[in-house]
Parts: C-alpha cells; structure tokens; sequence
C-alpha cells in the first residue's frame, strides 16, 4: 500500500505551542513516527553560564511557566547539597505546599486540553473553572497565578500564616466539592471519554522501562517509580506512596493523574497541618564548587539537573534533562498501529511540554 | 448519564462564574507582585537592584543621578525588592498597564546634598 | 466604509503564535477563553488560521527557528491587522535577553501595536491589551 | 558524586550493556567542555528510580564518540543535542538529525562550547 507523510503540526489548535510529528501513514493507519522539535529553543543552559547563579533561580522558572516551581527547586536543591546547606523544616514543608499546588495545576489544565482534545467542550470548561481556585489560591500564598517564584537558596522568600492557611483549606474544600461533582464522574464514568482513551497508544512495562520513560507515562504502565520517594523536602515527614495503573494505554495515564490530583490535595492538607514553626530561610554565603545532581518530580515526570560550580559567581555548567525530553521516544512506539484521528489523544497522553523539551 | 443531572441543575439555576471584568475589576491579593516603585529619599544609588536583576530591567546611573527601569523588561520577580540595603524598593499589586509604546521609566534623583 | 471597521472591531478573530515563551503566557490565553474570564463575550474567537484572524497574539521572544515562521504568518494576515505582543520576554528579550538562540523582542520581525507586560501576563492585562488593540483596529490603523 | 565509575572510549558499550542487563533505566546524559577534551556523564537509574549510577567518559576533541543509542534507543535525542550543542563527533545515532534538531541555520553554531560567549 503506498505511504504518505502526513506532517502534523507545528502549528496545531490541540497544541498550544509548536511541535511537529512528521506522520508515514498507510490509508488511516500510523506506521511510523519522526518527531520534529526546535521551534522554541532559546539556549537557557548556556544563559545559565553568564547569569550569577542566583539570578538562574529566576531563569530556570522560566523553562517552563506550567511547573516552574519545581525547576527552581531542583535547581535550589542541587546548589543546597553542593554548598551543604541545612534548609529548615518550615521550608522544606512551604516547598511542598506550592510544590503540590503547581501539580495540581499542571494536571488540571492538561486534563482539561485532553478533554478540548476530543471534543468534550463542558468538561474543559468545568475543569479549567476548577483550576481558577487553585491559581486563586497560588495568588494569594505567592504573589502570582502561575510562577510562584518564591523558591531561594537556603529556603523560601513567603510564609503562610495561620489565616491564611485557613483560607487556603476553606478554598480546597470547595475545589474538592467541584471536582467531586463534576470532574471526578465524567473521568470514571462517561463513555465518550473511554471511547476515546481505552486502549490507545499502549505501552507495555518493558517498553516503558528501555524507553525511558518518567512520570504518570511511566505510572501508567505500571512501574511505581516517582521521585518523591527519593524523599527530598519534606516528603519523608509527610509520607508518601506512588500511583500507579497497569493498562499502559491513554486512559491509565489519564486516570494516574486524576488520582495524583486527589492525593496532591492530601498532601498539601496534611503539610499545612503538619507545618513546624520556624525560621523560613538560612543566609548561604560562599560560592559554589564541586557537582552535584539533584533530580525532583515535576507532574510530568523526573527533571534532572546537573550543576557543576567552579567556585566563582556563575557556574560551569548547567544541564537540564526535562521529562518532555525523555518521553519523546515512548511515543514513537505508542503511535504506529493507531488511527491518524487518535494522534491528538495519544499524544497529549504524555503531557508533552515543548517548551521544557527544548529549553 | 444520570449524574451529570446534578451539575446541569445547578449550573443552570446559578449565577454565572464569569468575572465581568472591564466593568467590574476584581482587585488582586494583597500580596500579588507588580510594578516597581522606587523611593528617591531612601535610595542611595548604590546599584545593587541593577546587578541582581535577572533581566537587564533597571539601569542605575549614579553620575546622572537617574534610575531607567524598564516595566517591558522586567519580570515581577521581586528579587530587587529583597536584595536593596536601604528597603528603597517597594512593588506594586498591579502590572504595569499594556502600552502602545515601550517607554522607559526614568527616575531623576535631586542632586545630592553631602 | 465605516460600518465594517466599527463591525470587525466589535468581533475580533485572534491568532495565537507561541514564538518560544515558557508557556505561562499561552495558558494565560487559555485562561481567557475559559468560564471566568470568557472573552468571548466580546465576540473574540480564538482562530488557528491566520486569513481569518485580525489580531495576532505572540508570546515569547523571536529566536532563530521560528522568525521566519512568523513572519510568514503576519504577512498572510489580510490588512488591516494589529499584533500584541503578551509577556516581558516578548517585549524586549526579558529574562531570556542572553539566551543564544535569541533575537531578542518581537519588533525586531514584525511590527508590533501592542505590548503587554508582564511575567506571566495576566488574564486581565491580556483583556486590556487587547481593547487597545481594538481601538488601533477602529481607526484602520 | 557517588556511585561514579570512570570508564574509557572502548569500555563504554560493554559498560552500558552491563547496566541494560542490571535493568537500569536511562536518565540523561551531559557533556562538559573542559577547553582541551570532553568529557561526558551517562547518568542511569536503578531500582525504579531511587538509586543512580554516573558513567563518566573522556574524550579527547577530535575523537569520536561510539552512541549507545543502539542499546538505549532514547538515548538518541540526548545524543543528538550533544552534537549539535558541542562540536563532538557521535558515531552511528540510531535517529540522526545531523545538527538540526534544535538549532536553525542561522542560529550560533555549538554554542556551548567555552569562549563563544
């Protein structure tokens, strides 16, 4: 049967920002997949080498703005262990709570783009209004609806007083309530949703394992690995246990990250209640040297950052390894054997961030 | 689909969610992060906001005696806010407004007095 | 002629090109569209074709990959047109303003009406620098 | 940092090889311009994550480095940023964009090598 290549993308309304797939197709069906990336590189590692290295808190935020939290915090947590710096444990409970908070986000405004992605309009909607509260509540801890910006070296630069934390919970019970009414059902229920989810772009175990891939892609295909029993910040106090599903196909990965929506709203419950007293930050001085590599779970996956400092104000060398990175590859095998109308799906099922693949 | 019945109900029978916003403006927390402000009685020109700034946003000239702050530039981090000896900085809970022309801010100092 | 520059400016079509931003102004454009902001309400309609559009929204600074992509879409937009630049980093470079595969702002490609500040710009400004935009649009620029 | 071993050009496959058979998973990979040689980090994960494993090669500036995207398949990407960041010379990447993937023509060529400030 003769092949064509169907290039999907850059420009795609299912994508908010420029990837390309280049698709072979036989009739409707997929045979093989070349990814085309690099429409929005900008070269942030090398600009981390010019800028001081306190100033790269700010740029490394700004490799991606949906998880720009956890950048920062690999990147403070790496600088932390090279400088061996003792963070205190208030802000090592603060790093959670908005930690969390960006999971939350990040999940929620990914669920609501798979669900534009096949058409269901409401669910988008209801699932973006949700989300509004927790930017509310982003907003009103951080001083900012998306990049909380509130990470230093040596801790956090905001507190959550008590009233606050109050608010903070009166606003996640009626998160929780919206999302009980109407997110949660449709997801477990609804048989559009199903139709559309259940056994497409399958990845088994073993492929997810030699493939590399990080995240709820991973969790989906039933391998329970998540950085956050790594145990750093203050997970270890918190306790935590990974999700995972076992189908390997979109729909596992979507409910993955239902659940992960759920438990983050745990955690952040708990972390406000658990929360000790205390200094938020400690003065760091010095300069750093050595290398070190610290790696975190953003909500797409693990994010490695390799930092080697030469004793001077700016660093050697800064390298990012960002889970969209790493799950590329696990797409080239979920995409041959399906439909050219599944694409879309399949493809947002790995939560792809271009602009953390490409920095 | 009997348990979307509840939500349809509802949303139907209650006030919509949208903010109005051009009329009705909803005023941002008091903690949100904005616009920079610079206070010529504290400031001693020292520069140091101008060496922290991750984006090249203000330019301090102690000569001329002027602050240049570029609200184009800048990315509302705060970290000027913190980093100023004399506390000369304060922020803003609103943005600087969307413009036709990207115009810098010039800040005169009078001339010093020691 | 008058009474299709003050229609078109009552229903502006938008096209959004992300040019290399860090996301958080897209999701902010998102946002706009969805219950609590809904600008919809202004007759906007987010478009993915840039022959329908009247507006374009860009985010993020031009770099060396994609200028040339936007400057093909501006140049397929019919006239009259306005961009609005959302976001610090496409204003002047921003925090990118070292970054290597950088251009440094919009301007430099294609000529711009509006510039939102920001970093992420927030729906609200978003809003605004769209009403300016709308005004420019009026006029027939 | 821990759990590093230091391994030579020719070793490198047969170590990689030994880490497919312990299943680790691949992490990323770095490379460093250290102004006279490269020097690159292989960095694995064993046990589902929690534990790591650095294999660090030297490299001399006009050597060619052997890919291990033949064992590790997603190693290629990683590889082909390596190439196209560096001016290194990688030797059958099993998906070679030949210095396109990220970069534009008119972009600054390697610039992550040192002095191309």
């Amino acid at each position: 049967m003769a092949r064509t290549v169907i290039p999907f993308g850059p420009q795609h309304p299912v994508f908010p920002e420029p990837i390309q797939l280049k698709l072979e197709c036989e009739d409707e069906r997929i045979v093989g997949v070349v990814p085309v990336i690099g429409y929005i590189s900008r070269g942030i590692e090398k600009a981390a080498e010019l800028n001081p290295f306190r100033n790269n808190i700010f740029l490394c935020e700004r490799v991606c703005g949906i998880c720009s939290f956890m950048h920062a915090l690999c990147y403070c947590q790496g600088i932390e262990d090279m400088m061996k710096v003792e963070v205190p444990s208030r802000a090592r409970f603060l790093r959670v709570f908005w930690a969390e908070l960006s999971r939350m986000h990040s999940h929620l405004l990914w669920l609501g783009l798979l669900a534009d992605s096949f058409g269901f309009e409401s669910l988008f909607m209801q699932v973006w209004r949700a989300r509004e509260i927790i930017l509310d509540i982003s907003e009103m801890t951080s001083g900012h609806r998306i990049i909380q910006s509130t990470n230093v070296i040596g801790g956090v630069r905001r507190d959550i007083d008590e009233e606050m934390a109050q608010k903070v919970e009166e606003m996640l019970a009626q998160f929780k309530e919206l999302a009980d009414r109407s997110i949660l059902p449709t997801i477990l229920n609804d048989p559009t949703i199903k139709e559309r989810t259940v056994g497409k772009g399958i990845l088994t175990k073993e492929q997810a394992e030699l493939l590399a891939a990080v995240g709820p892609t991973l969790r989906g295909s039933g391998v329970a690995s998540d950085m956050r029993m790594t145990e750093y910040a203050a997970y270890k106090e918190i306790g935590f246990e990974p999700i995972v599903e076992t189908a390997g196909d979109s729909y596992a990965r979507t409910l993955v990250r239902v659940k992960e929506i759920y438990q983050s709203l745990d955690i952040i419950l708990k972390a406000l209640s658990m929360m000790p007293e205390g200094d938020i930050a400690v003065r760091v001085t010095g300069r750093p040297e050595g290398e070190v590599v610290s790696r975190v779970e953003q909500p797409r996956g693990e994010l490695i950052y390799y930092v080697k400092g030469n004793g001077t104000a700016n660093l050697e060398r800064l390298k990012i390894g960002t889970p969209t990175f790493a799950n590329i590859p696990s797409l080239l095998v979920m995409l041959p054997g399906c439909e050219l109308a599944d694409v879309p799906v399949i493809t947002l099922s790995i939560d792809p961030c271009i602009a953390c693949c490409e920095r | 689909m009997p348990w979307m019945l509840p939500t349809i109900m509802k949303n139907l029978f209650s006030r919509p969610v949208t903010r109005r916003y051009p009329y009705v403006k909803r005023p941002p927390f008091p903690e949100a992060r904005g616009k920079l402000h610079f206070d010529t009685e504290k400031c001693n020109l020292c520069g140091a906001c101008s060496r922290i700034c991750p984006a090249n946003a203000i330019i301090v000239d102690k000569e001329g005696r002027t602050i240049k702050y570029n609200p184009f530039a800048c990315i509302y981090c705060g970290n000027c806010v913190e980093g100023c000896p004399k506390k000369a900085i304060t922020m803003d809970i609103l943005y600087s407004p969307p413009a036709i022309q990207k115009e810098e801010e010039v800040i005169t100092f009078p001339p010093s007095t020691k | 002629m008058n009474w299709i520059a003050r229609s078109r400016a009552k229903s502006p079509w938008l096209l959004h090109y992300d040019c290399g931003s860090c996301n958080g102004c897209d999701i902010e454009i998102l946002a706009c569209l969805t219950p609590l902001y809904d600008i919809e309400r202004f007759g906007i309609v987010n478009m993915g074709n840039p022959k329908h559009a009247d507006i374009l929204l860009v985010t993020g600074p031009a770099n060396h990959p994609n200028y040339r992509v936007l400057k093909n879409l501006y140049e397929q937009m019919p006239e009259p047109k306005v961009v609005v630049v959302v976001g610090s980093c496409g204003c002047t470079g921003g925090v990118f303003h070292n970054c290597p595969n950088i251009l440094g702002g919009i301007d430099k490609v294609i000529p711009v009406d509006v510039y939102v500040p920001g970093c992420a710009a927030k729906p609200e400004a978003i809003i605004d620098g769209v009403v300016l935009a709308l005004e420019k649009l009026k006029n027939g620029k | 940092m821990e759990n590093e071993i230091t391994v030579s050009k020719a070793e490198l496959i047969t170590e990689v090889q030994k880490m497919l058979a312990q299943k680790a998973m691949f992490g990323t990979a770095t490379c460093l311009d250290l102004d006279e040689r490269f020097e690159i980090i292989y960095h694995f994960e064993l046990e589902q994550g929690l534990k790591m494993r650095h294999i660090r090669v030297s490299l001399a500036k006009d050597d060619t480095l052997p890919s291990i995207s033949n064992i590790y398949m997603c190693a290629a990407l990683i590889e082909n940023e390596m190439q196209e960041m560096f001016d290194i010379k990688i030797s059958g990447i099993a998906l070679d964009f030949k210095r396109g993937m990220l970069l534009a023509k008119e972009s600054p060529k390697t610039p992550l090598m040192k002095g191309k400030e």
